[in-house]
């Protein structure tokens, strides 16, 4: 990899002279210093890395190709008609429709290529497949705070297996961050009081920086940590390691029953709210005529504003739970609400 | 069409008084109409506001040498790159050339006594130090540190500095755009010279007019929102605030619906002032006329539907992200168009190479690769990676110093004459274009690589692996920032001791070089009449005669 | 472009006196629609309720522009600067609104993004 | 807002720069449209928000709207319609050459119509809202029978007191400028050659008046009244 060549070294041997001689000896091995020094794009971990940079190189080509064009013409015509008296007298130009037209044209059909390459790569990168691992994050100032499906808390690190398709959910408790992974090429805002999210497929073991990308105060250059890109097997390993903490959607059903939400809502649907089994990715039907998909900022919206979420066939009589579960305890509620889900499909099989 | 010539050298009557020795004292410039003078008074307080965000951005540089941070406290540096874009987006490049050689040269460019409204002009410049007032303030009382972006929760509950004093002196500031730009609409409309029709206008004249749009349409809706942040701050009541149903994001939509356009605000009158120059430095009339002229239009009207583009890793719908990406690409064509229609006028032309055709060539390139790499961020995919990294840093500083300064630059150098009446030493002019040129690129093209490896901006501590390119970057900024006092230099010179210009130096076509330099009071001495279109410069079939 | 072209909006203006029947006629007009508006929001319309709203509001702007402001005796450059600030605000309200009532939709594959297209481009151009 | 036409406030009512009154005239109009244009475009700001928060809390919305007297808002509307109507008759009588004593009564019976609308808001609405503890920012009380809603209902009331608390600061602006009116009014500056001022201080006014128009359904007849059957 070539962040793991020393700059230090690279540096000391420009200095020395070493670099140059090299270019001119060894021309191969000069290059590989000098791409060493100036490497020209982060590691490439990640499923959607490869495509963005090839995407990247395209746009990099456009523009050093209209660039030299724009120069070379400028410096050609900067030389041939160069004043060389006063009593220059230039044609009598006015314009060509002709040439308007390519110049308009060519460059929107070039637009368009890249519009809709970039499109449809822009929708992957924020539509996670079914089967992704999910991993939930939490920023705040001036840390990041996650935590896996399966219960090991993690601060300023992040732990993945390689080949494995690996969605993050996240919301913030104070202000905006961005969780951003350059090796992955991968980045989303963080944002308060609602849940955004993305995913990616690391390719490549190593270690990768993650930063906090939208300005947060203070420390905002500190909220900064590794992701950690393992084998399956180490990744394995990893988790059984850390297995002090029980699996979320357990430790959401303990916030559950301790809320007394279990006295409500029953599983079979004869409590005094709706049941909640299998509600997760499907729309519900509300007395206000509308049907929205039950996701996480629906579930977060009916603890804090039930009463903007009345759901059909039921009184809108629960009370508002604002300020009494921390960011973490909502997603262990949502991970519960969305085991509750799969259980029944698991019990169906 | 034109066979009229006209004699490059014929000189009006010296007329012995102009606008500068017309009156004398203090007073007679704090409480002058003369458009020319408030041009000025402009110039003055934006060179200000130009050196204290210049020296915010040096410390930033300095302080950037080491991965640790070399200089300053993490807080400072929050401090030192708000108050840097505060100042250089909303005082200083937002009034650049609308305000000075706006001011000064669209009436002499209509053939016109002054604007239409001589007082609000005058006013919109108190209006505007007002707001240099209550910033400079926020400065002093211990900064601010939002960022010149002031994204609430941020801004409006967790910041401990001065936000409500800079986001005031911001919206105040706002109020001298609207009626800078309310003016010039009305005094482009209404008081052009007998003969002077729409499509007789010099092209800055049309890039003021789109400029004005922006103005008059964009500004507005900065106010209201820094008044409802403002609000939200003091109160602690207010709309963006989650914690009560409130959405952050509305904020940066209404925020964008503004400042995206005025990143146009800022490029267009330079796209104006290069229309001038290449036309002047190559004596021939501009390629394409009618097109050069509806871009302008054209990219003021498409710059205010695309503004989604700073919002596609913010959490915004990915449909809306869908519709403002295509609309950005949209937006690209018509400055494209223009690029190549400059590089067109060149063909055949009889190009000289004075200080100010160095600006326009060093923009043209510059704009170039400012505009393209544009592209890479109004594509959704590369957005991802790019956005909020160094790469979106360069790329504004491409279009908005490599752009708008050098325009800027370019323009006093062509009009300087014109507005003391001196000449400038063309040689140290020349050299001082070159050392920008060198300085800017070595500042900033790093930066682009610095940003597809993934450096965040706005992080005053960074990876060592960052540093060589951080450090050619700020090697960059000082040859950058000598280029800078340069021209600071020999301008000061020039006004007390240039040689004296003449009414026409470059044989430039234009009503504002009929007129003796400087201009008298009245600006012509008789109310001219226009009988041809712009840039009729003497043809081979002329000299043929 | 001819020379008599210039001032090409400085047509001749006459200054237009509005009968005072008009005015009060104008007058009468907007009494009448505040009282609709305001009757109209007794009765139960579902969402027409806005709709009706905003019909009777427009109205009476309508009526307040064209008549008080004199727009009716103005020229054409006047009304371009009307509607093209309502155009532009019309901007501001639905491309957010686009953002905003579209993020909770549901994803749907488009027809370009179904890897029929893309392969073809990226082997076209690698 | 009020310096276009304090601009034209020129003693001699004829300023250098122009060819000929009728130019400045027209420039003039055509400066305070473009004002006006702006000024669409900042309360446009606060009708896009209102617009999409409205769409996302309309229960909550249509609570807070309930909270505001219909009887007030409606008087306010037919008070600033009367007021706009003697603004026109104002210019009509400068138009036609009438007396300045004529002109004088025009504006002062705007002026009086106008600060009739501001002791309205201020006595029945604002200082009411302010004992009922529904100002937000100054002791604002949810009330149980909101429920969750109540932080919803509390931004309402948000842009109920930005949206009518700009307006009203409009609304002093133009008497202000009104009253600089009839100051000149009285001097005789007006007459059927030169009313400009007058003109677009009047295209200012109407334009207030218009905001309001927009205001008082969106604002007091939200989700209708049949509900709570009014107050």
């Amino acid at each position: 990899m070539i962040f793991d060549v020393s700059i230090d070294a690279t540096i000391n041997a420009a200095v020395n002279g070493t670099m140059t001689t090299n270019l001119a000896q060894h021309g191969w091995a000069g290059l590989q210093t000098l791409a060493a020094m100036f490497p020209l794009q982060p590691p490439v971990a990640s499923s959607i890395a490869g495509d963005i940079d090839r995407l990247y190189y395209l746009l990099t080509v456009i523009t050093l190709f209209f660039t030299a064009l724009i120069f070379s013409i400028i410096f050609y015509f900067m030389v041939k008609y160069r004043r060389r008296s006063n009593d220059d007298r230039p044609p009598d130009i006015h314009g060509s429709l002709v040439l308007e037209l390519a110049w308009t044209i060519i460059p929107s059909l070039i637009c368009v290529v890249i519009f809709v390459w970039s499109s449809s790569l822009y929708i992957r990168a924020y539509h996670p497949p079914a089967n992704a691992a999910e991993v939930f994050v939490i920023g705040k100032q001036w840390m990041w705070h996650l935590q896996h499906t399966e219960g090991p808390r993690e601060i300023n690190a992040l732990h993945v297996p390689v080949g494995v398709p690996v969605k993050l959910t996240m919301t913030s408790q104070d202000v905006i961050h961005g969780f951003y992974v350059p090796a992955f090429r991968v980045k989303k805002d963080v944002l308060p009081g609602r849940y955004t999210s993305f995913w990616f497929e690391a390719t490549e073991a190593g270690t990768y920086h993650l930063f906090c990308t939208e300005f947060c105060g203070t420390s905002h250059t500190e909220m900064i940590g590794w992701v950690y890109a393992m084998p399956p097997r180490e990744y394995a390993e990893w988790l059984a390691n850390n297995e002090n903490d029980e699996p979320m959607a357990q430790q959401g059903e303990r916030i559950f029953n301790h809320y007394t939400c279990n006295y409500c809502h029953v599983p079979d649907g004869s409590g005094r709210g709706p049941s909640l089994v299998g509600i997760f990715g499907k729309p519900e039907k509300l007395s206000n005529g509308q049907s929205p998909v039950v996701d996480e900022d629906l579930i977060r919206r009916a603890l804090m504003e039930p009463n903007s979420v009345p759901v059909e066939g039921f009184a809108p009589i629960m009370p508002t739970f604002k300020g009494q579960f921390t960011e973490e305890q909502i997603l262990q509620l949502i991970a519960y609400v969305k085991s509750l889900g799969s259980q029944e499909r698991a019990n169906a099989k | 069409m034109s066979t009229a010539t006209i004699d490059l050298h014929e000189a009006p009557a010296e007329s012995s008084t102009n606008y500068l020795n017309a009156t004398y004292g203090m007073k007679s410039w704090l409480l002058t109409l003369d458009h020319k003078r408030i041009g000025m008074l402009y110039l003055g307080t934006i060179t200000l506001m130009f050196l204290v965000g210049g020296i915010a951005a040096v410390l930033m540089r300095l302080n950037l040498l080491e991965p640790q941070g070399a200089l300053v406290e993490p807080d400072t540096y929050n401090k030192l790159f708000s108050i840097h874009g505060i100042l250089m987006v909303f005082f200083f490049l937002v009034p650049s050339i609308p305000a000075t050689l706006g001011n000064f040269l669209i009436p002499l460019m209509i053939g016109a006594r002054d604007v239409a409204f001589p007082r609000l002009n005058l006013m919109s410049w108190y209006v505007f130090i007002t707001g240099c007032a209550f910033v400079l303030y926020a400065v002093m009382a211990g900064g601010v540190d939002t960022g010149w972006t002031f994204y609430p929760p941020f801004s409006s509950s967790y910041s401990h500095s001065h936000v409500v004093a800079a986001a005031l002196g911001i919206f105040i500031a706002g109020f001298s755009s609207i009626l800078t730009g309310l003016n010039f609409i009305v005094t482009i409309h209404k008081m052009r010279a007998p003969g002077m029709t729409w499509f007789r206008l010099p092209l800055f004249i049309w890039a003021m007019y789109a400029t004005s749009l922006i103005f008059v349409l964009g500004t507005p809706v900065i106010a209201v929102t820094l008044l409802l942040l403002g609000a939200e701050r003091l109160l602690h009541v207010g709309i963006f605030d989650p914690a009560i149903g409130g959405d952050p994001l509305l904020f940066q939509h209404l925020f964008w619906f503004y400042s995206h356009p005025a990143v146009y605000i800022m490029i267009l009158p330079g796209m104006g002032v290069i229309s001038e120059l290449i036309t002047a430095f190559s004596r021939k009339k501009i390629f394409g006329y009618s097109f050069v002229a509806f871009s302008s239009l054209a990219i003021a009207i498409i710059s205010f539907v695309v503004w989604g583009h700073h919002m596609f890793v913010t959490g915004q719908s990915i449909y809306a992200g869908l519709v403002f990406s295509v609309l950005s690409f949209v937006v690209a064509i018509p400055s494209a168009v223009k690029v190549f229609n400059w590089t067109a006028t060149l063909y055949k032309g009889s190009i000289s190479y004075e200080a100010p055709m160095l600006y326009a060539l060093g923009f043209i390139g510059l704009f170039t690769m400012g505009g393209l790499t544009g592209l890479f961020l109004a594509s959704l995919a590369t957005d991802i990676h790019l956005n909020s990294t160094y790469f979106i840093v360069a790329h504004f500083h491409y279009v908005m110093v490599g752009g708008a300064v050098m325009a800027f630059l370019g323009g006093i150098h062509y009009w300087w004459p014109k507005i003391t009446g001196r000449m400038y030493p063309d040689l140290w002019a020349r050299f001082a274009a070159f050392v920008i040129f060198i300085g800017f690129n070595l500042t900033f093209f790093p930066q682009f690589m610095l940003g597809y490896l993934g450096m965040p901006r706005r992080y005053g501590i960074y990876p060592e692996e960052f540093q060589v390119l951080n450090v050619m970057s700020s090697a960059g900024a000082s040859i950058l920032a000598v280029g800078y006092v340069i021209p600071l230099v020999y301008f000061f010179w020039s006004w007390n001791y240039g040689p004296p210009a003449g009414p026409n130096p470059w044989g430039a076509t234009g009503l504002e070089w009929e007129t003796a330099s400087p201009p008298p009071t009245e600006n012509f001495e008789h109310t001219p009449i226009v009988t041809e279109e712009p840039y009729n410069y003497p043809t081979a079939e002329v000299a043929s005669e | 472009m001819a020379d008599h072209d210039a001032h090409g909006e400085h047509v001749q203006h006459t200054e237009h006196v509005v009968p005072i029947s008009t005015y009060v006629g104008v007058f009468l007009v907007l009494l009448v629609g505040t009282a609709l508006t305001t009757g109209v929001a007794y009765i139960d319309l579902g969402r027409w309720n806005t709709v009706v709203a905003l019909i009777i509001a427009v109205t009476k702007m309508l009526f307040v522009v064209l008549f008080f402001m004199h727009v009716k005796y103005n020229p054409g450059l006047t009304r371009i600067v009307i509607v093209g600030a309502f155009f532009w605000l019309g901007i501001m309200i639905c491309f957010s609104m686009a953002d905003e009532l579209t993020r909770s939709w549901e994803y749907n594959p488009l027809p370009w993004n179904s890897s029929i297209i893309l392969p073809y481009i990226q082997h076209f151009l690698f | 807002m009020s310096e276009t036409a304090l601009h034209h406030a020129n003693p001699t009512g004829f300023a250098h720069q122009f060819e000929d009154l009728e130019q400045q005239h027209e420039a003039g109009r055509l400066g305070m449209w473009i004002f006006l244009a702006t000024e669409i475009l900042f309360f446009g700001g606060m009708f896009t928000a209102y617009t999409i928060y409205r769409a996302l809390h309309l229960p909550a919305f249509v609570i807070g709207s309930h909270l505001l007297e219909v009887q007030f808002g409606a008087t306010n509307t037919v008070v600033l319609i009367c007021s706009s109507l003697t603004m026109a008759l104002a210019i009509r009588a400068a138009q036609t050459g009438k007396e300045k004593s004529t002109i004088i009564m025009w504006l002062v019976l705007t002026m009086i119509l106008g600060a009739t609308f501001l002791g309205l808001k201020l006595r029945f609405e604002w200082y009411h809202d302010y004992v009922e503890h529904i100002v937000p920012g100054f002791g604002f009380v949810y009330r149980p029978e909101w429920g969750s809603l109540a932080p919803s209902v509390q931004m309402f009331m948000c842009f109920y007191f930005f949206m009518t608390g700009l307006h009203a600061l409009h609304m002093v602006v133009g008497l202000g400028i009104l009253a600089v009116l009839v100051g000149m009014a009285g001097k005789g500056k007006f007459t059927s050659q030169y009313y400009v001022p007058l003109e677009i201080s009047g295209l200012y006014w109407h334009f207030v008046d218009i905001v309001w128009i927009f205001l008082f359904p969106l604002l007091y007849l939200i989700g209708g009244r049949y509900a709570s059957g009014g107050h």
